[in-house]
């Protein structure tokens, strides 16, 4: 049914090893019947290779030094976002404060620098602040049985009103406020012009963030919890699971990464802080979520997958701007156009392996 | 004693209840906010509550849609952009055709919108049912291109007209009413005798609370699934008429811009879960006046921009709190067993769709 | 496309056949009809037959900030010729200015201005945000020279051009008597916002409300269909002003609907193309070139504008 | 003898109100080290609810429950198990979109300094597996791969990962072959030996006297009495559950039938050649007007899938059917359902029962399905439809608006029966309709199958007990690893036993390829 692999697996030493012909057939299969959840994230990773290709074929200077810096530099909100909604998904919810919350952070972050708070625990507190919002959402939704998206939907009004209330005008971190530290250039590779590789600590802080969560998920009680608890989370509770406990917590992770990506944005941005900043963030880190294979029923899906889901979007938008001949009328029509191909694409591909 | 029980624990009680305290909070600011007059110069009957009904004529229309949606356990996040696109299309043909006394325009615009909106259902019906997307993501992928839709239709310009009959659905009044919302009542009642009178309602029940089972049962989901998302579509297109109506433009970046948050909003205080399943009717029209009630009241306390959405916040906590089982038990002290009614006996069993 | 490296520096200027100056344009995208009317002309402005080769990126909405700063640092990484800036948010761009510097690409602010050093970019070619809702200010203080009632309905709060707006309005009117603030409430920039705000605030005031001072024209619109609506005159019993000048308001203006309509002025395409040519050949260009924004007072000056085609 | 042990568990006077029902009145349990007792009751009764309180899924409203002596209230399942406690309850709890080693495993993976320890997990995993006999199955497969009757097996093998001191297990046997039954109560005695108390259910009475140390009767919620397996008679048990000496009894080995059918006229349903890849080998079949066709095999055997195929739940994707002698297509439910084929599934919580919809609305739903959602069912049609099934099978509670997620797995299944019966088939398919149903009811079941039948209903009658199917089929389709391997026509010298020797004698090299269950790898599919 399949054409014959090329790509031999090693055998899992705990299975029969009958070294034959066949087995080998068999092996791969049963690695295939085990990975159909990857499906849709290989297929992510494959469109934005291809996207690349595209863009340096019909633009230039993606692969690029310069360009691949910017991109994974601005991304690294982004993606550290995506992270936060990936777990909170995977859980069978979803986040939709997260947007508002990096607002919130932001503004009293740098407020509280301004005010002459040290600028470390500033930041510090900027995070705490998330994990509050994360754990007022947890609460309503494990304890008071409020639908995540309404306690979400809630927690996004109130970051994004006591954000305005704090100010509606930007505000600025003192300067040499050691949020400045975390958009340092590190120039690893100083090429000619722009065409160096130039990374941040906050682009570092990415990297950390995603694999903590790939650790969490993967590798602790508590993230096999996370997924338990989307797939059935009667069963979950039925089992045993900490159901409870680990609901609160996800969301307290998710609210913490968001004051997290607040961190990170607003050091990009010379630590100023607006009121303003994150609207319509959470549709894009629910977008690169779904795009990067995880479903949003809950309890399938990778971290991974999300964070190729940023770096589609982040191509996208490359390509949108290179290409610099769209129509503003057209702008969302062809954002929301592509996003639909993506499933479809994944779609088609899923579909095919189940025949 | 125990009928008050039973009516607390009716979800769209509670929102009866926030409406009645956000007129009164209004009614100590000002003794005179509930009462009505006579408009000595236009000869129309003249108060808040009124101006309340009026405006919350688009709400109910796009929360009535967005329930039968909700109950197939989708989600429309798209009625937003309809309305925008119902709005554009109506204010484009009416100042097209440029004939400000015409009933016949009028009837066109609204036609002509309708009929778009229902093609963008069918679109997301289509989508969700036959190609099997999640509706989440569809119907986000129809938020961004309705929006744009909207512009292209436009041309991208906030775009006028004049027509005296178009004009008086959201300006004119029926019987001292604003006709939008006794339109909006009118279609409220045909679409629930539409409901309970036929299968439908029960249908659209069964597929939200457990679609292989439906099946198994003979229910077609896909013809019920494309029937909700068009019906939800048209009442959006018909709420985006209402909309322009008022102001007879369309902004096409505003019109309907974060609607369908209210509309979800309306749906959950209405006590629909948003898991799916069991629907109500009542329950999303109270939600509706509630946020509509909720935004004039926000204007009418002047509470400052900066604060609004952080009081919308406030009320919206206050009101899921009021409607948990657990809140529920410690304000009227019967009993602690909190967990016992929550167990799961059978998980709603869903088939999970594979990838988006 | 797209190979742009140099050339074109030299300044000559290109007519078909020679080699397109390629401009990377970050701009807002699609807000309301003063942005399209901006944009457009813009785009006009810097044709192919003029010599340009213009790359249009919008921002992801109208307040997003990232996605310029992202578009921004695209055009920087492609080298650009020169990079026109239409920023939705003043403050948060030095590291990308810095980065245009390095790579040796001119920065052309358009309408809104950037928190940064001005060694950074080259000009800020716009209107006066703050000029032009003074004129605001200032007609209202001679229109009402015992003060008034007044009303202020804002765009979306946090935006640097609300903040500006009500600035230029509040020096106007700082220190005149009898001013008196209602309230103020944003309205989105939308029209059926503004609509329901004032006809909420003229219940709430027992319409006492002189004057409504509305950001853009948009809301001043709807302001003016709920004052109809309570059964006062627009301009008799409430005065309404609004920022930007849209076709829409001017023809409110000339049916007396609005009583001032200061306008916005968006087509500046030609001094952007001025500058831009300028800068390329290495001349000096004055740091910051306002654009004059005319002001209508009366429905026949309104109708004069439309007339002559000022409205957009 | 054993009274002098103290008890491990022991409820005093517990008591659960939901909402209209008093599902547990005072009831009093223990539960001993070292034995294994037995939970019995007709559906409804409390059984279920008595674990859930003892395990805190629910907390009791009155009276106490002692663990090891000392009084516990424990807020969750997980407290309960870190007492000692591990249960598998009634309804298949896992999760099918992880692996079926981690199912076993959650929250008991093994962890090293670098998290979990994937590889040493699934090794304990595999071990815990091959003490159910389930050694073949590979514990990275998704669980989803397997059918409900491993997933149950898998449920066990997960509550025996904790080596824990008390073992409860609510109707483990309700959907396992003899074989299984077997293997399962291998263990049940291995940990019985080793001092481990087993609180166990199951309607099946033999399974009860073959296991059960002890007897706890439980009727209406309210506790009946304590009893030596040994000292209580059948007759008396059932007795005891049902409150009154039951005559139900007396038809329950009486009907069996001897086949003397005209096969010469058309059959209502003939298939040629049905298959399905991946399901079905080609298969075919004739079913008569009148009789009450058996499908017998075992776990996995394929009979399932052959009804399912057979209803249009699954699209076959070859062979021809005829009805009646036309030819006709049958690829999803509302084409069976159309032609009057209606199917009862065995997996009633996913594909039966709609959780939220009352009785009347679950009853009523295939027939308003058919006639569609304009034709709206008149209210006296319902109140006589739904009367008339409530009454047949007794539902309990009697009242008609109470969602059907809140009755007794039994009732359900009594209510989807009147789902179906209330379309009026010609040929109704029932795949284990009395998977979880107490006596009184089981033998209900049979006398209307039998009398469906005599009416000139056809019936295909699935079950995991052979007995059953032989002492109602006349004629029986006994099927293996996925394809028909014969037919019986039944009658007073057809015996389980043959049919078993026909399976077994059945081992040709075919069945060797098919060991490696082949769902496992080719699983999915079937959710269209
Ligand atoms: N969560 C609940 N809410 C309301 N009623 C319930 C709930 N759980 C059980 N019941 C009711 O409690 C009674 C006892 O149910 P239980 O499941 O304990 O029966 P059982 O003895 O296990 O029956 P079966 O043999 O059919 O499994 C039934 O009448 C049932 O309808
Ligand atoms: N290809 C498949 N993929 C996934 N699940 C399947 C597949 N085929 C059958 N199943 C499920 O497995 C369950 C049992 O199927 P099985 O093969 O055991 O049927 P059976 O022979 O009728 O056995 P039994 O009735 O004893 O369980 C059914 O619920 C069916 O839904
Ligand atoms: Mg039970
Ligand atoms: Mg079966």
């Amino acid at each position: 049914m399949r054409g014959a692999p090329t790509t031999r697996r090693p055998v899992d030493e705990n299975t029969p090893a009958v070294a034959t012909a066949a087995d080998a057939g068999e092996t791969w299969s049963r690695f295939w019947g085990r990975s159909q959840s990857l499906i849709p994230t290989l297929a992510a990773v494959v469109l934005f290779v291809s996207m690349l290709v595209y863009a340096e074929i019909a633009y230039g200077r993606v692969f690029h030094l310069g360009t691949m810096s910017s991109l994974l530099v601005s991304f690294a909100p982004t993606i550290i976002l995506a992270v936060a909604m990936t777990i909170v998904i995977l859980s069978g919810g979803i986040d939709l404060s997260v947007g508002a919350v990096v607002a919130f952070t932001s503004v009293s972050g740098v407020m509280l620098m301004g005010a002459g708070v040290n600028g470390w625990l500033a930041i510090v507190l900027m995070i705490a602040f998330g994990a509050l919002f994360g754990l007022a959402s947890g609460v309503l939704i494990q304890y008071f049985s409020v639908q995540p998206f309404i306690a979400t939907l809630a927690m996004m009004f109130l970051a994004r009103g006591l954000a305005s209330m704090l100010s509606t005008v930007p505000v600025h971190a003192p300067e040499g406020a050691p949020i400045e530290l975390l958009a340092t250039d590190w120039k690893l590779i100083d090429g000619p012009k722009v065409n160096d590789l130039v990374l941040t600590p906050g682009f570092f802080i990415a990297v950390v963030v995603v694999v903590g969560a790939v650790f969490f998920l993967h590798r602790t009680r508590t993230g096999r919890t996370v997924y338990a608890i989307g797939g059935a989370e009667s069963s979950a509770q039925l089992m045993g699971l900490p159901v409870a406990r680990t609901r609160v917590s996800i969301y307290i992770i998710s609210g913490a990464l968001a004051g997290l990506a607040g961190v990170v944005y607003t050091a990009e941005v010379g630590g100023k802080a607006q009121n303003v900043t994150g609207i319509g963030w959470e549709l894009d880190a629910i977008a690169a979520v779904v795009i990067g294979g995880t479903l949003l029923t809950g309890g399938v899906g990778y971290v991974l997958g999300s964070v190729v889901g940023s770096l589609v979007l982040a191509a996208l938008w490359m390509i949108i701007t290179k290409d610099g001949s769209i129509k503003p009328e057209y702008l969302t029509i062809i954002t929301g156009g592509i996003l639909l191909a993506f499933v479809l694409l994944q779609r088609v591909l899923t579909k095919r392996k189940s025949e | 004693m125990n009928r008050l029980r039973a009516l607390t624990r009716t979800p769209w009680f509670w929102g009866i209840v926030g409406i009645a305290v956000l007129l009164l909070v209004n009614t100590i600011k000002d003794p005179t906010y509930l009462a009505v007059g006579i408009n000595p110069t236009t000869g129309q009957l003249s108060g808040n509550v009124l101006d309340i009904l009026r405006v919350s004529a688009p709400i109910v229309m796009i929360a009535l849609g967005m329930t039968f949606v909700i109950a197939t356990s989708g989600i429309d996040l798209s009625v937003g952009s309809v309305m925008a696109v119902g709005g554009a299309v109506a204010m484009v043909t009416l100042s097209n055709l440029g004939q400000p006394d015409s009933v016949g325009a009028m009837l066109t615009a609204i036609g002509l919108a309708i009929a778009l909106g229902a093609l963008l259902g069918a679109v997301n019906g289509f989508l969700v049912s036959v190609v099997g997307l999640q509706p989440f993501i569809t119907t986000l992928v129809m938020m961004l291109a309705g929006r744009g839709i909207a512009r292209v239709i436009t041309g991208g310009q906030n775009t006028n007209a004049e027509n005296a009959p178009f004009r008086a659905l959201a300006n004119g009044q029926f019987l001292g009413l604003p006709l939008s919302f006794v339109l909006a009542i009118v279609i409220v009642i045909a679409v629930s005798v539409v409901m309970r009178r036929t299968a439908l309602g029960l249908m659209i029940e069964s597929i939200g609370i457990n679609p292989r089972a439906s099946r198994l049962a003979g229910i077609r989901p896909r013809p019920i699934l494309i029937t909700v998302y068009v019906l939800s579509a048209v009442l959006a297109a018909t709420g985006g008429l209402f909309t322009v109506s008022e102001v007879m433009t369309v902004d096409v970046s505003g019109t309907g811009y974060q609607m369908e948050l209210d509309a979800i909003l309306a749906v959950v205080i209405g006590g629909t879960s948003l898991a799916g399943g069991k629907f109500s009717i009542v329950g999303s029209t109270v939600g509706a006046l509630l946020i509509a009630t909720l935004n004039k009241t926000v204007l009418f306390l002047g509470v400052s921009a900066a604060a609004t959405p952080a009081f919308k916040a406030i009320v919206i906590v206050a009101l899921v709190l009021l409607q948990s089982e657990r809140v529920r038990a410690l304000v009227l002290h019967r009993g602690n067993r909190p967990q016992t009614p929550a167990a799961p006996l059978a998980e709603p069993a869903q088939p999970k769709e594979v990838v988006a | 496309s797209g190979g742009s490296t140099g050339a074109g520096s030299s300044g000559d200027s290109a007519g078909p056949g020679t080699e397109l100056t390629t401009v990377g344009f970050v701009a807002v995208g699609p807000e309301g009809g003063w942005r399209n009317a901006n944009e457009q002309a813009i785009k006009d402005a810097f044709s192919k037959d003029a010599g340009f080769d213009l790359k249009y990126a919008p921002a992801a909405s109208p307040s997003d900030q990232k996605s310029q700063l992202d578009a921004f640092s695209t055009f920087v990484n492609d080298e650009v010729d020169v990079i026109l800036l239409t920023a939705t948010e003043a403050s948060g761009w030095e590291d990308e200015l810095k980065k245009a510097k390095e790579a040796e690409i001119p920065v052309i602010l358009l309408d809104r201005g950037v928190d940064a050093p001005s060694d950074l970019y080259v000009t800020r070619i716009a209107p006066d945000n703050t000029q032009v809702a003074k004129s605001v200010g200032e007609w209202a203080a001679t229109t009402f020279p015992s003060g008034a009632n007044y009303f202020v309905l804002e765009g979306v709060p946090g935006l640097s051009v609300v903040n500006e707006r009500n600035e230029g309005f509040d020096a106007a009117i700082a220190g005149k008597s009898g001013w008196n603030k209602v309230g103020a409430q944003t309205a989105n920039w939308k029209t059926d916002e503004g609509k329901s705000v004032i006809e909420t605030a003229l219940k709430a005031s027992n319409n006492g409300i002189q004057f409504i001072f509305a950001q853009n024209d948009e809301m001043g619109i709807g302001a003016a269909q709920a004052v109809a609506a309570a059964g006062l005159k627009p301009g008799t019993d409430v005065k309404i002003a609004t920022i930007d000048g849209t076709k829409g308001a001017l023809e409110a203006l000339a049916k007396g609907d609005l009583s001032f309509v200061a306008q916005y002025n968006p087509f500046f395409g030609t001094d952007a193309v001025d500058a831009v040519t300028k800068t390329l050949a290495g001349e000096k260009v004055d740091s910051t070139i306002i654009v004059k924004s005319a002001t209508f007072d009366s429905a026949e000056a309104a109708q004069k504008a439309l007339d002559e085609g000022k409205g957009f | 003898m054993v009274n002098e042990i103290f008890p491990v568990v022991e409820v005093r006077g517990a008591s659960i109100a939901f909402p209209g029902v008093k599902a547990l009145d005072g009831v009093d349990f223990r539960l001993l080290p070292g034995e294994v007792h037995t939970l019995m009751g007709e559906n409804g009764a409390g059984k279920s609810t008595l674990i859930k309180a003892l395990t805190g899924v629910y907390q009791i409203d009155s009276g106490s429950i002692a663990v090891f002596g000392e009084e516990r209230r424990f807020a969750n399942t997980g407290a309960a198990q870190d007492a000692g406690i591990s249960t598998v309850y009634q309804e298949v709890n896992l999760c099918t979109n992880l692996s079926i080693g981690e199912n076993v495993m959650l929250g008991q993976e093994i962890r090293s300094v670098f998290g979990i320890n994937w590889r040493a997990t699934h090794a304990r995993a595999r071990e815990a597996l091959q003490e159910m006999g389930l050694g073949h199955l590979d514990t990275r497969a998704p669980l989803d791969s397997i059918s409900i009757a491993l997933q149950q097996l898998v449920a066990i093998s997960r509550a025996m990962v904790r080596k824990s001191k008390v073992l409860i297990l609510d109707e483990p046997t309700s959907s396992l072959d003899a074989a299984e039954v077997d293997v399962l109560f291998g263990v049940i005695r291995r940990l019985r030996d080793r001092g481990v108390a087993i609180l166990f259910v199951s309607h099946f009475l033999d399974q009860v006297y073959a296991i059960s140390d002890r007897i706890t009767v439980l009727r209406n919620g309210g506790f009946v009495g304590e009893y030596l397996t040994r000292e209580l008679d059948r007759t008396e048990l059932i007795s005891k559950m049902i409150g009154k000496d039951l005559g139900a009894l007396r038809a329950l080995g009486s009907n069996r039938q001897i086949d003397e059918r005209d096969r010469t006229a058309t059959p209502v349903y003939s298939a040629e050649g049905l298959a399905r890849t991946g399901a079905l080998a080609p298969t075919d079949l004739d079913i008569h007007r009148g009789e009450v066709v058996g499908f017998a095999g075992l776990l996995g055997s394929g009979r399932t899938e052959l009804a399912r195929l057979i209803v249009g739940a699954d699209k076959p994707d070859a062979g021809t059917v005829r009805l009646a002698g036309t030819t006709a297509t049958i690829a999803s439910p509302v084409a069976g359902l159309a032609h009057r084929i209606a199917y009862s599934t065995e997996n009633r919580r996913e594909d039966g029962i709609v959780g939220d919809l009352s009785i009347r609305e679950n009853i009523m739903l295939a027939v308003q399905a058919q006639r569609g959602w304009l034709r709206r069912v008149p209210a006296r049609e319902v109140d006589r439809l739904v009367t008339m099934y409530m009454e047949r099978f007794s539902v309990r509670p009697n009242d008609p608006d109470r969602p059907i997620r809140l009755l007794s797995g039994g009732n359900q299944q009594k209510v989807l029966l009147g789902r179906w019966l209330a379309t009026d088939p010609e040929l109704l398919l029932l795949d284990e309709p009395t998977r979880g149903i107490d006596v009184g009811a089981k033998a209900d079941i049979q006398e209307t199958v039998a009398e469906l039948a005599e009416g000139g209903m056809s019936v295909v009658f699935i079950s995991s007990e052979l007995e059953e199917v032989v002492r109602l089929s006349e004629r029986i389709v006994v099927m293996k690893d996925h394809r028909k391997i014969g037919e019986v026509a039944g009658g007073p010298d057809v015996t389980a036993e043959r049919i078993v020797s026909i399976i077994a004698a059945d081992s040709d090299e075919r069945a060797e390829t098919l060991v490696a269950d082949p769902r496992v790898i080719d699983g999915e599919g079937e959710h269209a």
